[in-house]
């Protein structure tokens, strides 16, 4: 038996480069993918009753968000997917226990994390995404499951100013990438090396 | 168009995938045919209202029946098709 | 040459031909210039916009391409002239006037491939046959392959199409090129094109003159064609329709026929009737006129997208369905946007040009994908429907087999299979094998 | 160059510090920014701009808006060229090149004008009344000349090289038209501090207003806008159509003015904007009059007129005859005169004459006739002057310009996109918008406010006035349509074509149901209008498919091994979404010879496969079981935990809907497989079935087939390989048998091992988080295994006779396939009641057989026919091929198909057809499972 150890890999290896895409001089879009992230995907098979909220919050340190919304914990978010289902996400592993009540599922090779800022951030998204994600309508903390071009994916607008944080799917991260890269194009924007 | 998911908010159709009538309901094993015949193929499919389901796929990914008015696209009103209609 | 009036045989000295004849009605390129040194003063009504009599043998609801072709050959080949067909608005104002005029039989079920290949052959001879020339032109109908799936799947329906005696042939992805060279065959392009299955006698045909055309021949044989006519309900008698309740009043007649498609549920439904039908909108669009530069009909296997150039100069293509249920012919923006998103992909010289029209039709979508065409629980009632988006290329030999349904009251072999009980019995045909899920055909 | 022979000191819209070359047909020309390239051709004294479509008679300038039926011309760029353009909408640039359109050889000396000489041959509807004969394929031939005269504009066929792009935009107020009406509903709007976008489509707000002597008023109005961040002003942007859901889609020319466009920027913008309330205010359009060489270049619009002497001070002609039936046009004569321009007469259609207006004129001496009429213009290289009628008098009237108005008719268009149908007002004479849903409200003109009452069109005007402008349908063709019986005015529109061109009949429609109505003896309002269709005005197909195009018009999947076989001989071929690898090509190797040695290695030995594009599911919750159970045909209540089973899931109309491996993890959790087409399908399937079917069962569904990277190793000596990574007591086949989950660590990563064959060899799919899964192919590769690519693994099905794609066609039934036995009769599950239909246990109904090749030599191609006879007259198809390879076992090709009656046929030999291919071979009818039937290679 030889005597090995498996390495995890962004799905943009090799991609990851730094590049700075300028306009006029500008730079007003910043494309970071966040790797590597842990994601799980937190069911309940029922409304949540006390004891689950209790629950909910042992393993991540926060109150399950309402519709529309995400919640920051000490390096945790938690972000509302669906009636009784929530995104999870840490830089590092966390461990919550299925019960009778909850559904868990470990989808951190699943998502891919992006963290789309710059002046300009919102205008690339909206190229996208018909959700309105005016300041005033979707403000810090605000987050939504939603299609951006041919992708899903769901938007977090982080507290950080221009700020969003992007899951999408693994398999698309590489077109969901270069849609990014293009979109932001005509505005100037640099891809972060990590 | 817009659909309303009781979850999301309205949303652009283009985010969901039909999945036509809401109205079905599954017969009993031992239903007659044309009981089950009537489920499988047949739609009333009358000009107006009607109720049909949306699953947000790219959202909440909840199957959502929504009031709509097929003359004139105007939407009614929506809800879980996983609740019963007494509860929305 | 430029003289239409031709006989080849015995058979085209049909009732219509000898009475326009001796009216002088006959259309031909000698009449057209002897009306010109008259400033065409002397050209008669296309047909007499008649007021609907009291009773008839047969009413045909529906004055699409549909109706009026089957009332069409009921005068001309069953004899029957007591016929009328009732519009509720103005004639070939439904799907027959909205639709991207494609004309092809290259379908892979043999129930279908052998229906179609009938009505391709009978709209080779059908301007000379109505005398009014619906511009029926063999261009060619090309369907791109993008994958090997595809070029299995389509050399498979070219095979079934080639043993049924149907023209098809099998073209390779230079062969493709050669014939449209402005596609992108470049790397670039998300979807590489393989090859296509091409039916060279396939093509395209002036909508509206379908309907006129028709509509023309069956008035010179005796039928009613009854304008702004709606009929609000049928009067049953004994199981059985005794007549039809119209704006116009109360109309009797001995036996019915629907061809309302797009609107077949509901009245359908007047008669007490549930149909596996859901009515869904298609949109098609029409681009400025433009010097022609294509001139195949060409259909992209990935991305729902076809395409051709009109004799205006129009490029006239169209997509998928809307995806939902709708009665209103009028579609939204994402069909819109995938639509030109893969015109200028499959084009990518289409860019500067400009979409000029879009609109909207109302398709009987139904639960194999395949129409409807024969007898209902009702004895005297027919119904002709569920075309979902092929309506167009079937209107002569959808007239023909539901002229022979309602005439002899059992269906010729052609639309046998097209019966209503077929989702009973299971014996369905459904060429694209999506299930019970009108939207997806 | 030319000077600007006919620019005037008035025109506050121009700039005369900057001058701007252009070319027209070659010929260069100077204009000022601020011009388009209509007024800037109008100062050079250039009145021939275009031909019409049908006739090819010579058109200038008729309207000085997005109406303008005549002068549509090609603008030619680097990058691509821009047909069909109208002169009007164009903004003049530094070096900007135009031409002419179609006119041959040249737009002064046209050869197409023949066609204006032969127009009493070729009335509205020619072609329906002849080229029907001799044969029944003559219209191809006339189609063939037909088309040489088609079309207008000729389009590029080199690829653009602009780019489009497309933005979703959010307003409380979204507002169509910065004219006086959109102006004031914007500054009201903004004032509340609504999110407010005001739309227009000229180079900056104002409408009619900047067409006025004096508009100082606006500067200020656009100024306090500008002041509001609330509010967006959108210019050279064009609202062309509404949509559901209060949806406005608009394109704007974001680069289309400038001289040089930057292709790494869009050259125009597609705007989806979702409004809680849309106001239209687009204003009103001028509907010229009837009479005999209305089409002429010299007579035009007197709104157009007037517009362009105040906007740009280009001259339309140095002394004008006014032609009028409402007031309106009177203010184009006192704006002549105050310009310095000579008014000839004004000739008004009407009996009784604005008392004041008619004054003013009368003192600044200009005549005013009433109950006028044109009897004709005169023409020769430039208008010569008008011949008309009134009361008592007669007589020629000397102008180079004739300025008509026939009144002024709301732009109804976006009105009317939402269903409605546009309402006649008797009183006025004139359509006002549609009912339309909530939220949408008309302003200005188009709520007909400040409309002048127009006399109506007369009933019986000159035959040969055109109707349409740039179809050429002329009164003489209205006529002959209602003598015909086309009497409906959307038989009219096709019969005539009229307002079928590129204008969509903004300045035809009016007159044409007017005459229609005259004719018919019916009301205007009961004739009826026909409808507007999206998009108001021709919107690029670029803009509408936006960034999703090329590359772009789909995603691209990726496995985590994608580079890997990129890199390493992979040829690669599309498979929906995915991109994968046929088959390794080794050096001087081609694909067949590939595919060959790669099914060898795994039935010798041990190859690796890519199968990361199959569909993950999983299922939890207390009712999982249970759900599952109703899910599959096959059973599922006696699976053991830790153990995996083969399943097939109906539709529910009996067909198969997929198959895949259904694995037990823990009691109330199960891991299951879907082939890769079908796995989105499968996935919504069972949510649908979960939350509408059975929503009291307590079950989670979620997809995980991005979490899991699957490498099948197959072969017999895969155990050895997959031993020497992870022990060899954890691949133990006791503790491990087939077919069964474990889960085992790999490297430090838990894998989920699926003991399952496609192969029929002992195999293993390892399911390792995709993260780790690169890393996982790097270790069983060197640990010496090498890959097998899809045509490897298709070979090792068909031998086995496994169905895939081409099986699963969503035709066949369990039965068809010879998995009948695989249903339970003895519980409820999706599909079973519809599968007991006649049609679906009909004994005839093709089934699965396998096919050899009489000669073993001849090639079965898939996609072929199955006949008894190999006879040409009268073939029987009997069912086809499905699944074709050629075997690595068996050394000769070998084929699965679907036959009807199979159960009698075995052994027979019938005939495989591909006449595409003009190609019959006799194939022998065998069992589907051409290797190992009894399955003992698994345990190898």
């Amino acid at each position: 038996m030889s005597d090995f150890r498996l390495t995890a890999e962004s799905c943009l290896a090799g991609r990851r480069v730094a590049r700075t895409f300028e306009r006029a001089g500008k730079v007003q879009v910043r494309i970071e993918e966040r790797f590597p992230v842990f994601v799980l995907e937190v069911a309940a098979f029922g409304a949540l009753q006390s004891q689950d909220i209790q629950h909910f919050e042992a393993a991540t340190g926060v109150t399950p968000p309402a519709a529309g919304n995400a919640v920051h914990g000490r390096n945790v978010g938690v972000a509302a997917l669906g009636p009784n289902r929530w995104a999870i996400i840490a830089p590092s592993e966390l461990s919550f226990t299925p019960n009778d009540n909850f559904a868990v599922t470990d989808l951190g090779s699943a998502r891919t994390c992006f963290i789309i800022s710059g002046t300009k951030a919102a205008i690339v998204l909206a190229k996208g995404t018909s959700i309105d994600l005016h300041p005033s309508v979707f403000p810090a903390g605000s987050a939504a499951a939603t299609r951006i071009s041919h992708f899903s994916a769901l938007i977090w607008q982080l507290d950080m100013e221009d700020g969003f944080l992007i899951l999408t799917p693994r398999s698309y991260a590489h077109s969901f990438y270069d849609w990014l890269v293009l979109a932001a194009s005509e505005f100037g924007g640099e891809t972060q090396a990590l | 168009m817009l659909i309303p998911c009781p979850h999301c908010g309205l949303r652009d159709h283009a985010e969901f995938a039909y999945s036509g009538d809401a109205g079905l309901k599954r017969p009993a094993p031992d239903a007659n045919d044309e009981a089950w015949f009537d489920y499988v193929y047949q739609r009333n499919n009358t000009p107006g209202e009607h109720v049909e389901l949306w699953h947000h796929i790219y959202g909440c990914r909840q199957y959502i029946a929504v009031t709509r008015n097929m003359r004139s696209h105007d939407v009614r009103g929506s809800r879980f098709a996983a609740t019963p209609e007494a509860e929305s | 040459m430029l003289v239409s009036i031709k006989i080849r045989n015995i058979n085209d000295l049909t009732p219509s031909f000898c009475y326009n004849l001796i009216m002088g009605r006959q259309y031909s390129a000698f009449r057209l210039f002897r009306e010109a040194l008259n400033g065409q003063q002397g050209w008669p009504l296309a047909w007499a916009d008649a007021a609907p009599k009291k009773s008839y043998d047969i009413i045909i609801i529906g004055g699409g391409g549909h109706g009026l072709a089957t009332a069409y050959y009921l005068a001309k080949l069953h004899g029957v002239r007591n016929v009328a067909v009732l519009e509720k608005g103005w004639i070939g104002g439904g799907n027959t006037g909205r639709n991207t005029t494609i004309i092809r039989s290259n379908y892979l079920l043999p129930e279908n491939a052998l229906f179609y290949e009938h009505c391709l052959k009978l709209w080779e001879d059908l301007s000379l046959d109505l005398n009014f020339n619906v511009m029926f032109s063999q261009r060619g109908v090309l369907n791109l392959a993008n994958s090997d799936a595809q070029m299995d799947a389509y050399a498979r329906r070219g095979n079934a199409m080639r043993l049924s005696g149907i023209d098809s042939e099998l073209l390779e992805r230079d062969q493709v090129r050669r014939m449209v060279p402005h596609m992108d065959f470049s790397d670039r392009s998300r979807f590489p094109i393989y090859g296509g299955l091409l039916q060279r006698r396939g093509g395209t045909a002036r909508h509206d003159a379908v309907a006129w055309g028709y509509a023309r021949a069956a008035s010179a044989l005796g039928v009613d064609i009854v304008q702004n006519c709606e009929v609000t309900g049928f009067r049953m008698a004994g199981g059985r329709v005794a007549g039809v309740e119209t704006s116009r009043g109360f109309i009797g007649a001995e036996r019915v026929g629907i061809a309302v498609a797009g609107h077949t549920s509901h009245v359908a439904a007047m008669a007490g009737l549930k149909l596996p039908v859901e009515s869904h909108v298609l949109q098609a669009f029409v681009s400025e006129a433009l010097k022609p530069f294509l001139d195949t009909v060409v259909t992209f296997g990935a991305g729902h997208f076809y395409i051709s150039q009109s004799d205006k100069g129009g490029l006239v293509f169209g997509g998928d369905l809307d995806f939902y249920n709708s009665y209103a012919s009028r579609g939204n923006m994402p069909i819109v946007e995938d639509v030109a998103s893969a015109a200028m992909s499959l084009f990518p010289s289409l860019g500067p040009l400009r979409l000029l029209r879009s609109w909207g039709g109302v398709m009987d979508m139904t639960m194999d994908g395949s129409p409807i065409i024969g007898l209902t629980p009702v004895d005297n009632f027919y119904i002709n429907g569920g075309w979902c988006y092929g309506g167009f290329k079937a209107t002569p030999g959808s007239g023909w087999v539901f002229a022979h349904t309602i005439a002899t009251g059992a269906p010729h072999a052609l639309n046998a299979p097209f019966s209503l009980d077929r989702f009973k019995t299971g014996r369905l045909i459904d060429d694209k094998g999506a299930g019970p899920y009108p939207w997806l055909h | 160059m030319n000077g600007q022979g006919f620019r005037q000191a008035d025109g506050q819209a121009i700039n005369r510090d900057k001058p701007l070359r252009f070319w027209f047909d070659g010929k260069c020309y100077e204009g000022f920014a601020g011009d388009t390239l209509a007024s800037a051709l109008m100062a050079n004294g250039v009145r021939l701009l275009g031909r019409s479509f049908k006739y090819h008679r010579p058109r200038g300038l008729m309207t000085i808006g997005a109406d303008e039926p005549n002068a549509l011309i090609t603008v030619k760029r680097p990058g691509f060229s821009e047909p069909n353009t109208r002169a009007t909408m164009v903004d003049l640039y530094d070096g900007l090149k135009a031409t002419s359109q179609n006119a041959w050889p040249s737009l002064r000396f046209d050869v197409g004008a023949v066609s204006n000489a032969v127009s009493p041959f070729i009335p509205a509807g020619f072609y329906y009344k002849t080229f029907m004969g001799p044969t029944r394929h003559a219209w191809m031939f006339y189609e063939a000349l037909i088309r040489r005269a088609a079309g207008l504009g000729r389009a590029s066929r080199k690829p653009d090289a602009s780019r489009y792009s497309k933005t979703n935009a959010h307003a409380d107020v979204a507002i169509v038209g910065a004219g006086e009406a959109g102006l004031n509903e914007a500054l009201a709007a903004g004032k509340t501090g609504a999110r407010v976008i005001l739309i227009d489509e000229a180079m900056q707000p104002g409408g009619w207003l900047l067409r006025e002597r004096a508009s100082g008023a606006i500067q200020m109005m656009i100024e306090a806008l500008h002041g509001m961040p609330n509010v967006t002003i959108l210019s050279r942007t064009t609202a062309f159509g509404l949509y559901d859901g209060l949806q406005m889609a608009a394109v704007e020319r974001v680069q289309d003015h400038l001289p040089q466009i930057d292709l790494a920027a869009p050259r125009q913008r597609l705007w989806l904007i979702r409004a809680k309330r849309i106001v239209l205010a687009a204003g009103a359009i001028e509907q010229p009059l009837l009479f005999e060489g209305n089409d002429k270049p010299g007579v035009m619009l007197a709104g157009a007129a007037r517009g362009y002497l105040n906007q740009h001070g280009a001259v339309p002609g140095r002394c004008a005859v006014i032609f009028t039936n409402n007031d309106s046009a009177y203010q184009t004569a006192f704006d002549f005169i105050a310009a310095g321009l000579k008014i000839s007469s004004i000739l008004d259609t009407r009996a009784d004459l604005p008392e004041q207006l008619a004054a003013q004129a009368r003192a600044l001496g200009v005549s005013v006739v009433a109950q006028s009429a044109i009897d004709r213009v005169e023409y020769s290289r430039g208008l010569r002057g008008v011949h008309f009628h009134a009361r008592g008098v007669a007589g020629k009237l000397e102008c180079d310009v004739l300025a008509m108005s026939g009144g002024w008719a709301p732009a109804v268009h976006l009105s009317t996109h939402l269903g409605g149908r546009p309402v006649f007002d008797d009183a006025r004479g004139l359509f006002l918008p549609a009912r339309m849903p909530d939220g949408i409200t008309c302003a200005g003109c188009m709520a007909g406010k400040g409309l002048p009452a127009a006399e109506p069109t007369p009933s019986s005007p000159s035959m040969r006035a055109f109707v349409d402008f740039q179809n050429d349908v002329t009164v003489k063709d209205v006529k002959l349509a209602h003598r015909e019986g086309y009497r409906s005015v959307e038989h009219l529109k096709r019969y005539t074509t009229l307002g079928m061109g590129t204008d969509q009949g903004k300045t035809a429609n009016i007159a044409g149901l007017s005459l229609m109505a005259g004719l018919t003896g019916q009301s205007i309002a009961a004739t009826g209008t026909t409808t507007f269709r999206p998009p108001y005005t021709p919107v690029s197909i670029g803009a509408l498919g936006g960034m999703e195009t090329g590359e772009h018009l789909r995603p691209i999947r990726r496995t985590p091994m994608q580079d890997w076989h990129e890199a390493n001989g992979g040829l690669m071929a599309v498979s929906g979404l995915w991109i994968r690898p046929k088959a390794y090509l080794k050096p001087g190797e081609d694909v067949i010879a590939a595919q060959i040695r790669e099914a060898r290695m795994v039935r010798q030995g041990v190859g690796i496969v890519d199968a990361s594009t199959l569909g993950k599911i999983e299922v939890q919750g207390p009712d999982a079981t249970e759900f599952l159970d109703r899910i599959y045909c096959s059973p599922v209540k006696s699976l053991k935990i830790g153990r995996a089973r083969y399943g097939v899931m109906l539709r529910e109309d009996g067909f198969v809907m997929d198959d895949g491996t259904l694995a037990r993890l823990a009691p109330n959790h199960y891991y299951l497989t879907t082939t890769t087409a079908q796995a989105a399908k499968v996935l919504a399937h069972m949510e649908y079935h979960a939350q509408v079917t059975w929503p009291e069962l307590r079950v989670s569904i979620i997809s995980v087939s991005d979490q899991f990277a699957a490498i099948a190793v197959a072969g017999p000596q895969s155990r050895a390989l997959l031993a020497g990574l992870a022990g060899a007591e954890a691949f133990d086949d006791a503790g491990f048998p087939y077919p069964s989950l474990k889960i085992i660590t790999f490297g430090g990563v838990n894998v989920r091992v699926l003991r399952a064959s496609y192969s029929g060899e002992r195999a293993y799919e390892l399911h390792a988080p995709a993260a780790y899964a690169m890393s996982l192919w790097k270790a069983l590769l060197d640990a010496g295994a090498q890959p097998y690519g899809l045509e490897a693994m298709a070979i090792l099905r068909i031998e086995k006779g496994h169905v895939a794609g081409a099986e699963l066609d969503g035709r066949t039934t369990p039965a068809d396939l010879g998995l009948a036995k695989l249903v339970r009769a003895d519980k409820e599950f999706i599909g079973r009641r519809m599968l007991q239909r006649p049609g679906l246990s009909d004994p005839s109904r093709p089934s699965l057989v396998g096919l050899v090749p009489v000669d073993e030599a001849s090639r079965i191609r898939s996609g072929a026919q199955i006949t008894l006879t190999d006879d040409e007259k009268q073939p029987v198809m009997i069912g086809h091929v499905t699944s074709v390879c050629f075997s690595s076992v068996m050394g000769h090709p070998i084929a699965l198909a679907l036959i009807a009656n199979a159960s009698d046929m075995h052994q027979k030999i019938v005939f495989a057809r591909y006449p595409l291919r003009n190609e019959t071979v006799a194939v022998r009818i065998v069992p589907p499972v051409f290797y190992d039937p009894e399955g003992a290679r698994l345990h190898v």
